[in-house]
């Protein structure tokens, strides 16, 4: 089955809540409304003839200028080797999703990351805590608008560029050189003949 | 007295030669000979750590050989990049060896960030968390090249005064 | 901000909650563990990762497509070659660009090779944590003579950065295709040996056999890939199944886990489908070798990639399982969005359910069947 | 670099070196057997008593001095096993690290003294002015405590032990069991170590390694049993004196039964020392680095020495009770004492023969050490269940079998001793041919891979 079929299905179960699959400008997906997500992967994964048992993929990309946050699914399909894109656009402010860690368990650390990442909010998920930064880190580092901290709990996070120490340093050994072999008193000036 | 950042002469700093009696240099020459690491491998760096006790390269000719516990490690090599969330905990293990203790950086991750400058998660330099006693450059060093960074931590270690390496002790405000 | 709810642990039951790593001898690279023991069956082990996150996402979308490249190395230093292609064929697509045939088989070579040293690691450090130290270094031992053709091939041991937009970097050098050719005949003999000291030791067996296992379905809903998912019985290998560059020229083999030490999907299994793998690629790089093409070594693209917006997937069979890159792209000279899809994270997922009732040994060989790799599951 | 030009070797001293590993080469094993031989069969009433008879001319029963003689003579003994555990400890390190790094296709230590021979000396040197760290949270008396109790362990159990035909510092009526119950010293110290250390890894090293220890004291035991009815007495010496020379004279070929129980307390023994595969107390990729995980600097040396030293202890127990010992082949009990002479010292060829003696014991250790080595850096470990399993499942039992079954065949053999000749020869030869087999195979198993071997240098 390729994607238009799949497509087809989908939005025959599910509706307008499922949009248009976009031009397949290279690889194309189709946007869900939010609140019917988990329904759509449900479907997906259970109807005879799709089953995507494989959640190949779950990310996000931050829109600042829509002010949306996508999270992205690929599925996938293992009995018969196809698969769809799905994307829930969510708001930025206070982005809120149901988590898919019911349709497939491989999602609890991919949504997890996702959390870390962009600070998108999982309703449902059973263990939602931040997965690659410390805990107390502050911010989501993925978003687009992400200012860096200075340092993490007193470690600065900028190096001093060698060159200047390397200039410092000679100037050093050349102060230590003068004061070692002080130089020679500069030679009286020359009377001037009368 | 050697100091750990002692720099070549060439850079200008001074390499002060420690006037070590007969009794320290044969100390030295025990302690330069069995210096055993810690098995703490970071990153990419971990990968050629390995292959530094391997058949060709083989640490264990110099007398080093691993070992897991930084109790019984003479000196550590950190070897790949550090991240702020495994900065405190190299502070710590660095701390759990026993005196004299010493540090080499292996790669350039871990002697300034190297390719990381752009991370937001990378510590600039393992000597912004613990200090450094040979920097080993490289992205990755081969083993080889840990291998001369060992061997100038041998002659750092020959040129010191064993005296000079102990822990101070335990001061009123705390345990050390 | 939430934080790790630990259950309260049963003083009267002696439970102990002990960390295990970051720096750890058997957790290959700096993973930790947080282990809820009692006595030494553990209750459950929780992963903890992120030592290792060296935002290499967010420094995807600072730099300009090419100079992504060495960056793609660190991803999975182990499987550098994977990482490269997996890049190069998501940019590629990005830009429809058609890669010479020559760039494929070359690249297919590398890989494949690459797939030895890195599956020499992992069997060699499994032994390692099993108890036996011999077995790493034999592994280490092959692997430096790998690691010199890779060398010669592009001039690193570890960080290849060899494969560029469009195909490779480097053509072979001369009197290379001998020696690897001379190498894939000491790895056959290689991997008997192997078999004779390890595989087929009583003990090792008996530790492997029947531990940690991971049923079919349980594999494929935690989104398991590569050789884990193939050592649960799954007969799945995008070469194979999703073929890309040059594999459809190649015939060879898919080993698939059939429980040689007890059940399917044990941690033996695992481990003994990368032993097999380990011949099939020899078998690969054979095949590639004598069917060689003549041709260019990259097809033509401009120094600063412009592709035009929109977004693409491209899956590869690393070593660890499946690599997916995932790049959106919004017209500009840097990628808008990109993500790395590995093998080793989607396995650390798995550990926390499939601890309970695990011994503490068992852990240590769960992590080393699985393969997990830090910067992988980290990046 | 000119601040770098600190020539390390230093020219000439390469000389130096070569001359002071040879010399030392020489001169420890010489050290180690003169202080045996020597020192050891001093600790010898009547022979003590002649001395301060003839040499000091004093009535022994009445000298004031005799004592002071007595403890003078047991503390040289003392010395003497003592300084002879820490030296073959330190070798035996050194000799591992090597053997190790050839089975492994390295090359090992190689630059202390020629092949690396002084590596133990510069290990031991630096872990004597390393930092004794105390962690703080530990319980401080405890933990500076623990290793002595695992060196005392190790060190009683060389009272007992002997070395050749009079080197034993006491030979015990109750040598063997005397043997058992000092091992479980080692166990008080490793429990503390554990304990006192405050680690979690630690704890859980000594735990296990309590439970391997004490559960393994039981097929041990059983083992030991099987020798001791075939001699009829628990002394050590009279264990090896109740042997002959010649291998079908060993208890290993005299029963059936014997030959499974040397197996069983070989496998015990590899438990109790905490050897591969029984590693599990100080598994590195378990538990970092076990129940001394804390310990540095000297206190980390004593586990060092009494790990390297156990070797030793293990060969020479196995060797004692099913090895024929020290026994000289064509040597006789008669023609020991009439080379001894009748008079009140032994006579020249007596000292000789005892130095024959010492040889034959230490070449029949050095063997099992090296097969405990060899067993170390080839099998994996297994895990704390199939550990407990293999004692009680199946070595508690064969034990039991093997015991009962001597019980029958001692009978037997005393009934007609021409049957425990027979089995003796049969034995023998089966064990001749099973080695021959496995040399064989060995053989070909390398031959399969030897012709394909590329040189380790970049090719």
């Amino acid at each position: 089955m390729n994607t238009i079929e799949i497509h087809q299905k989908l939005q025959e179960a599910l509706g307008d809540a499922v949009g248009p699959l976009s031009e397949p400008k290279i690889d194309s997906f189709a946007v869900v409304k939010a609140d019917r997500i988990l329904e759509a992967c449900a479907f997906l994964r259970g109807t005879p003839g799709l089953e995507m048992d494989f959640l190949q993929d779950l990310t996000a990309v931050d829109w600042p200028k829509r002010s949306v946050i996508e999270v992205v699914y690929h599925l996938y399909s293992f009995p018969h080797r196809h698969g769809i894109v799905l994307k829930v656009e969510l708001d930025r402010a206070n982005p809120v999703v149901a988590t898919a860690t019911t349709v497939w368990k491989g999602a609890n650390w991919l949504e997890r990351e996702v959390y870390d990442l962009f600070g998108v909010t999982f309703t449902g998920h059973p263990d939602l805590r931040r997965v690659m930064l410390p805990d107390d880190w502050v911010g989501h580092p993925l978003r687009k608008d992400y200012q860096e901290e200075g340092g993490f709990h007193g470690i600065p996070n900028l190096r001093e560029n060698p060159l200047v120490e390397l200039r410092r340093l000679d100037l050093v050994r050349i102060a230590e050189h003068l004061k070692a072999n002080p130089p020679p008193p500069p030679p009286p000036p020359a009377e001037p003949k009368a | 007295m050697a100091h750990r950042d002692t720099m070549d002469a060439e850079l200008g700093g001074d390499v002060v030669f420690a006037h070590t009696s007969q009794l320290d240099k044969i100390i030295n020459l025990a302690r330069a000979n069995s210096l055993h690491y810690l098995l703490f491998g970071l990153a990419c760096c971990g990968i050629e750590l390995m292959q530094f006790g391997g058949p060709r390269a083989d640490a264990d000719r110099f007398g080093a050989v691993f070992r897991a516990t930084p109790r019984q490690a003479d000196f550590m090599i950190v070897a790949g990049t550090l991240t702020y969330k495994m900065a405190e905990r190299l502070k710590l293990l660095y701390d759990q060896m026993a005196e004299p203790k010493y540090v080499i950086s292996m790669g350039s991750c871990a002697n300034c960030g190297g390719l990381f400058q752009l991370a937001y998660s990378v510590c600039k330099g393992v000597d912004k968390v613990v200090p450094v006693d040979v920097y080993v450059p490289g992205c990755p060093p081969r083993p080889e090249a840990l291998t001369e960074g060992l061997l100038r931590l041998q002659d750092l270690i020959m040129r010191e005064r064993w005296k000079d390496k102990r822990r101070p002790p335990r001061t009123a405000a705390g345990k050390a | 901000m939430s934080k790790l709810v630990l259950r309260r642990l049963d003083r009267n039951n002696e439970e102990m909650l002990i960390n295990f790593g970051p720096q750890h001898p058997s957790t290959h690279g700096v993973l930790n563990f947080l282990v809820e023991t009692d006595g030494e069956v553990m209750r459950r082990a929780i992963p903890d990762i992120g030592y290792l996150h060296r935002s290499l996402e967010k420094i995807g979308e600072m730099v300009q497509y090419p100079g992504y490249m060495p960056y793609t190395d660190r991803i999975d230093y182990l499987a550098a070659m994977f990482a490269n292609e997996g890049y190069a064929i998501a940019v590629e697509r990005l830009l429809k660009i058609e890669v010479p045939k020559r760039a494929q088989y070359l690249r297919a070579i590398s890989c494949e090779l690459n797939r030895i040293t890195s599956h020499l690691v992992s069997i060699g450090t499994m032994a390692t944590d099993i108890g036996a130290v011999t077995p790493l270094v034999y592994a280490l031992r092959e692997r430096e003579l790998l690691n010199d053709l890779l060398e010669a091939l592009c001039g690193a041991r570890l960080t290849y950065n060899y494969h560029r937009i469009g195909g490779v970097a480097f053509d072979m050098p001369e009197g290379w295709r001998d020696k690897v050719l001379a190498y894939l005949d000491r790895l056959d003999s290689s991997i008997q040996e192997w078999d004779r000291l390890i595989s087929t030791n009583e003990i090792y067996r008996k530790r492997l056999g029947g531990v940690a296992v991971i049923s079919r379905a349980q594999a494929i809903d935690y989104g398991l890939s590569g050789p884990n998912l193939r050592g649960s019985g799954v007969d799945w290998d995008l070469r194979r199944d999703v073929p890309y560059g040059a594999y459809p020229d190649f015939s060879f083999e898919v080993p698939v886990g059939c429980g040689w030490a007890g059940v399917v999907g044990d941690c033996y299994d695992r481990y003994y489908v990368r032993v097999l793998e380990m011949a099939q690629s020899s078998r690969i790089i054979r095949q590639a070798l004598e069917k060689m093409p003549d041709g260019e070594l990259t097809a033509k693209v401009s120094r600063k990639p412009k592709p035009e917006a929109g977004e693409v997937q491209s899956r590869i069979e690393s070593a660890r399982g499946e690599l997916a890159y995932y790049l959106v792209s919004d017209g500009t000279e840097r990628p808008y969005r990109l993500r790395a899809r590995t093998g080793s994270f989607m396995a650390m997922g798995i550990i926390e359910d499939i601890s309970p009732g695990l011994m503490v040994a068992d852990l240590v060989a769960l992590i080393a069947s699985l393969d997990v790799v830090a910067p992988e599951t980290d990046r | 670099m000119a601040q770098f030009s600190f020539a390390f070797p230093k020219p000439g001293t390469k000389k130096l070196l070569v001359g002071a590993t040879l010399g030392a080469a020489l001169a420890i094993p010489a050290l180690l057997a003169g202080l045996l031989v020597f020192l050891v069969p001093m600790v010898n009433k009547p022979l003590l008593d002649a001395f301060i008879r003839e040499k000091l001319g004093h009535v022994p029963a009445t000298w004031v001095g005799t004592q002071w003689v007595y403890a003078a003579a047991l503390f040289l003994a003392g010395i003497a096993m003592f300084t002879f555990a820490a030296i073959t400890g330190g070798i035996f390190s050194w000799y591992e690290r090597r053997v190790a790094a050839r089975i492994q296709s390295r090359i090992g230590p190689n630059r202390v003294g020629v092949a690396g021979f002084l590596q133990w000396i510069a290990d031991a040197v630096k872990l004597l002015f390393k930092e004794d760290l105390v962690p703080g949270e530990a319980d401080a008396m405890l933990f500076r405590a623990a290793p002595y109790f695992v060196v005392a362990g190790m060190t009683l159990v060389l009272v007992a032990l002997p070395a050749g035909q009079a080197i034993v510092v006491a030979d015990l009526d109750v040598g063997i069991f005397y043997i058992l119950a000092v091992t479980s010293f080692i166990v008080v110290g490793i429990l503390l170590s554990g304990w006192s250390s405050n680690s979690k890894w630690s704890l859980f090293g000594a735990i296990r390694a309590t439970a391997q220890v004490v559960s393994y004291e039981v097929p041990a035991g059983l083992a030991i049993l099987v020798p001791v009815l075939m001699a009829g007495t628990l002394s050590t010496q009279g264990l090896i004196r109740a042997q002959g020379g010649w291998p079908w004279e060993w208890f290993f070929f005299r029963n059936p039964a014997a030959a499974v129980a040397f197996f069983i307390l070989f496998i015990s023994q590899l438990a109790e020392g905490n050897r591969t595969p029984f590693d599990l107390a100080e598994a590195e990729s378990e538990l970092v680095a076990g129940y001394f995980s804390e310990y540095s600097g000297f206190r980390f040396a004593l586990y060092f020495l009494v790990e390297w030293a156990n070797l030793w202890i293990i060969g020479a127990v196995a060797t004692t009770l099913f090895l024929g010992g020290w026994q000289i082949p064509g040597v006789s009990a008669q023609t020991w004492a009439s080379v001894r002479g009748a008079g009140s010292f032994p006579a020249f060829g007596w000292w000789a023969l005892q130095f024959v003696s010492l040889g034959i014991f230490a070449v029949k250790t050095l063997f099992l050490v090296n097969v405990v080595i060899w067993i170390r850096w080839t099998l994996p470990r297994i895990r704390i269940d199939q550990m407990m399993n293999l004692c009680w499942k199946y070595l508690v039992p064969a034990g039991f079998a093997a015991m009962l079954f001597t019980l029958v065949w001692q009978m037997v053999a005393t009934w007609a001793p021409i049957v425990e000749k027979i089995t003796a020869l049969v034995v023998f030869a089966a064990t001749v041919w099973v080695t021959w087999r496995f040399l064989q195979q060995t053989r070909k198993n390398v031959s399969l891979i030897a012709h394909e071997r590329v040189d380790l240098s970049n090719w």
